[in-house]
């Protein structure tokens, strides 16, 4: 059943337009998105994912299962970096083991929007508040990966004093991408509450729009990781591993959560999907500056070059299929 | 006179315009979107939208006297970081 | 009441995100919306509200109240300037006063669709040809600052034979935005006009797509807006003041004008707003090549970092209460 | 009766913004698109345009009508520039020759989708297919022109190892535009084979939006078209005149091919303009490359600065017109 | 052969490069988009969407006798709006 | 130490970069969307929508030795497609 999914989920603009961008590289065609319009679409995609789901937050309220679900996703986000460095320190030192570390534990926008066309496609219901959840696990992999620098790390740091506290908490909480998701799911939530007529005004905009832009996005996304393939090659077998296998485990961990948690398979997938993602935008950018020791084409070749395009193409539907076989009554 | 040639890391950009304000150049010119490999890292121009950012080349034109006070700390920075410093001979036009 | 309307229009999406991106630069988010995205979203705007003025201006015919509307706001354009020249040269020379007054004499067409916005939102009526005025007071402020310099400037400026008056003239008419803003009003009018079907096939691009574009857009004015208050603060208390009393002075102006005129509120509204707001792009533009002995950071921190905000947030609400106290039968 | 077509053309959103922007450069505006907005503009109308022919190919079938007009159109882009090429030796060398010729053998997107926008206008039904073959006439013209080259070309021609025939080959057929036309048609082909619900969904950005977007991209067409006139003039009026004619000539070609074929007038006229227009992405990409001998500023200038703004201006409804006199049962 | 590096306001191109045609440089390079600060100005990278432009940088090689002629006429405009001119030595490939 | 300044069209970024890691340079900086005129084209910032492409800047910094090892390949790319190269003295902050 899985591989209908997958073949289900491959058929579809969005998975097809990522393989155009993909093969664009491998067959060395000049197609390119030249900057800052890929900066263009991933702002606008922020801003709209925000936008949805604050609206739907209000709409839903903020319930206790509501809650229970947003506590279980920022735990996972400080529960899975800790898993991912135990797993990386085999062969990796600490720096590096933090920097991709965080990475894992963090969310990718995109491939939550992937599961949610996904689940439109097949017609499985899910809650916009789960944007809610996406727009707060960011931050806490963050400062897990800082303070495994910090513990585990060598005492003596040479220039570590350029790294306060103050400024990590700053980059985890402010960096740009996650300050325009979470400002505008406030946005959505205060415009749901108060001015009504203001989303149906938004709605060309934030809703119509959005599946075409996304695909748009997805084929700069595909040039963008077929052009990270030769550091990935470079960086060995051992990381290529961990950028498939991790996904799957943290998947496995996030269907249990949803299980506990009682979620519908929809509500479920997407939970699946938060806690097998990894960043490109917020963590590359938080380790950058304060872990400089790691090597940015580890965490940027493994996310975006190996782990993104496994979860947008593979990953979903399989992980649709792990839901619906855990969680009774799903289908 | 001097030209003084920095290249670095974009998010590298304030603390190092700081240092050139701290120390007074009478002026500085920066260029953005820039891309390169160094040393260590290749930066290309996908970099811009991930959270990496490319590099900044910035470049100062100052008396010889200003770069002997900006070259410890402008090291420090690119010394952590990456980047690099090259320093030629420009005159007024 | 003027609070209930503040609050009302705080809660809109344009402002919202107005807000949102002055806050990132207060918190020192790195969000930013890099070049030439701006400019897309500037020209985007300009397009459109022509466009749309242009369609609204065949429809209501250039009949005799419309005449009259556009004329009172030239001359508007026109004698505000003086004005704003004199209060200016108590701390100013010649030159920054006059780059100023014509800066306030000019319009800023996003305050302009703000005010529109908020109309549209509290359901009160208003015409589209008023975009015409619109389009049409940009010259005249900027031929009324530059003969200020002439006039009341030293006599042998240094190198002032570069200036030429048909140059001014040419900066005046012919600089992009204005270029923009008049043509696609002509478009929108000769579209109506002879091909009908033209505006609804523009509609999902002009019309529906406005709303969202319009909040990115003062997402990006929020960050620069607030980019310009430390050279604000450097340019004195002078012009704080200035920037917030003289849009307050230039708003009763034009509602004395809107009475005598007999415009309906919403009409009433936008004429004022036309008045009291600043012009950020074409003004500037034309000081900066014609008298490059006034500061631009004075004129582009002054209209940009107060009066715009100023504006935008408690000004619309404000002009509309006076609106609704001057004139009868308002509400 | 063309008279009135040709005003009725005029008189359209997308020619008067193709004004606007020549008249800016004409009268020295500072309106100005910068880069890279225009690309961003050209990669979506490439995206869209193949994605709806690729959904409107899959709905017709790949019947023997169809690949009847596809393989004639292969063969006029064959043979045009072979005709061009002659006309050319009488004046140029064989480098600028073959150069010029297989710009004119192959298409410009943009004149092909103001021919729809013409039809729909007028009421007249075409298919979309014929997308399929503006996809399918851009590499054989290149190949043609490197060929001519080849052949006629000097036998020792200096560093021309460097031009491998594999090269020639990948940039005829993977070129950045070429490439994003052909896949964004079979992705549209796939989706509307197994996804329609995608097609839905990908409507408001492929489709309502498409109209407005060729306007914006027209008024940068407009500036860039205006701005090569100089060089233009300094290219002769041999080169001018060929511009004109040319296109002309190839237009009656394909009429008398389209009639042959039994197209109904929206099929001919579109059949028609893919003849008489020429190239100026992926052939001065490809002849930059290949072909570094001819001065660029001859094809570009020509195919750029007349043929587009003659065809889109003029031409469209001139070659309606021929298509009503020549195909019985037009009108 | 000399190096010539001019960075002015994107609003000056024109005439500046209107003086290098007319002392007929062998060429030039330009990049726009650039900011900056100077003793009068901070030109930053939202100024190019509001009127005022951002910075160019334009540089040309070329033979030391251009360089004077071109001299009086740039100073002229560099004088009047701003920016800044510097001459190095530079040797073909 | 050496400045290498190397101005050609975008197109040809790729076998120049490839020319510069086989000389195994420690590394060079790209700026691109460059625009310019040199005694064959003028190149404007529309080339860039259409297939022709900009000019690219690219800077090395690096020995005399590693300057004589390009020499040759470099000027075979820009003698083919044009373009212009130059070298001057830098040294180290
Ligand atoms: N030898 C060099 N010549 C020119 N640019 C260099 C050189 N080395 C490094 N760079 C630039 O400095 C940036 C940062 O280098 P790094 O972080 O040291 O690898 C690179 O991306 C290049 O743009
Ligand atoms: N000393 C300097 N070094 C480098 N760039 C400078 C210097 N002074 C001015 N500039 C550049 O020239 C531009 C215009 O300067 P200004 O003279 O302030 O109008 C600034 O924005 C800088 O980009
Ligand atoms: N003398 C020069 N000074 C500065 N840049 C130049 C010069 N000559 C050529 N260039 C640059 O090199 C590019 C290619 O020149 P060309 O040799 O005409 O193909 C031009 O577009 C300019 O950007
Ligand atoms: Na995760
Ligand atoms: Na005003
Ligand atoms: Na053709």
């Amino acid at each position: 059943m899985e591989t209908s999914l997958i073949l289900q989920n491959v058929l579809t603009p969005p998975v097809l337009f990522f393989f155009l961008g993909t093969i664009a590289v491998l067959v060395s065609s000049d197609l390119e998105i030249p900057a800052p319009l890929p900066k263009l679409f991933s702002l606008y995609l922020l801003l709209a994912i925000g936008f949805k789901g604050g609206v739907e937050l209000e709409r839903s309220g903020l319930s206790v299962p509501v809650i229970a679900v947003i506590s279980a996703a920022i735990i996972m986000s400080l529960l899975v970096p800790i898993i991912c460095f135990l797993v990386l320190r085999i062969k990796f030192d600490v720096f590096n083991s933090a920097a991709i570390a965080a990475a894992y534990g963090s969310i990718s926008a995109v491939t939550f929007l992937c599961a949610e066309s996904f689940l439109e496609n097949q017609s499985i219901q899910f809650d916009g508040f789960m944007v809610g959840a996406l727009a707060l696990m960011e931050s806490p992999a963050i400062i897990v990966g800082l303070l495994l620098v910090k513990l585990a790390g060598p005492k003596n740091r040479p220039n570590s004093k350029v790294i306060r506290f103050k400024a990590i908490l700053h980059e985890a909480t402010l960096n740009g991408s996650a300050y325009l998701l979470l400002g505008s799911l406030i946005i959505g939530f205060l415009t749901a509450a108060h001015n009504p007529a203001g989303i149906e005004k938004m709605q060309p905009f934030t809703g119509k729009l959005f599946y075409g832009a996304e695909c748009f996005f997805l084929l700069d996304m595909g040039i963008v990781a077929a052009q990270r393939l030769p550091s990935l090659r470079k960086a060995g077998s051992f990381l290529i591993g961990f950028a498939i296998f991790m996904p799957l485990f943290n998947a496995f961990l996030g269907v249990f959560v949803a299980k506990a948690l009682e979620l519908g398979p929809g509500n479920a997938l997407l939970f699946v999907v938060l806690c097998a993602s990894a960043s490109y935008l917020a963590v590359p950018a938080a380790m950058r500056m304060t872990v400089p020791e790691a090597k940015s084409s580890y965490y940027i070749s493994t996310t975006l070059g190996l782990t993104f395009p496994f979860n947008i193409v593979v990953g979903i539907p399989l992980y649709m299929g792990l839901v619906n076989q855990m969680i009774p009554g799903a289908t | 006179m001097k030209r003084l040639d920095l290249i670095f890391g974009e998010r590298e950009l304030d603390p190092m315009l700081e240092i050139l304000e701290t120390a007074q150049v009478p002026g500085y010119t920066v260029m953005k979107h820039v891309t390169g490999r160094g040393p260590e890292r290749v930066v290309s121009e996908d970099m811009e939208f991930t959270g990496l950012g490319a590099n900044a080349h910035v470049i100062v034109f100052c008396e010889e006297e200003l770069i002997d006070k900006l070259r410890e700390n402008i090291n420090s920075i690119l010394g952590y970081y990456g980047g690099v410093a090259y320093v030629s001979e420009a005159t007024p036009l």
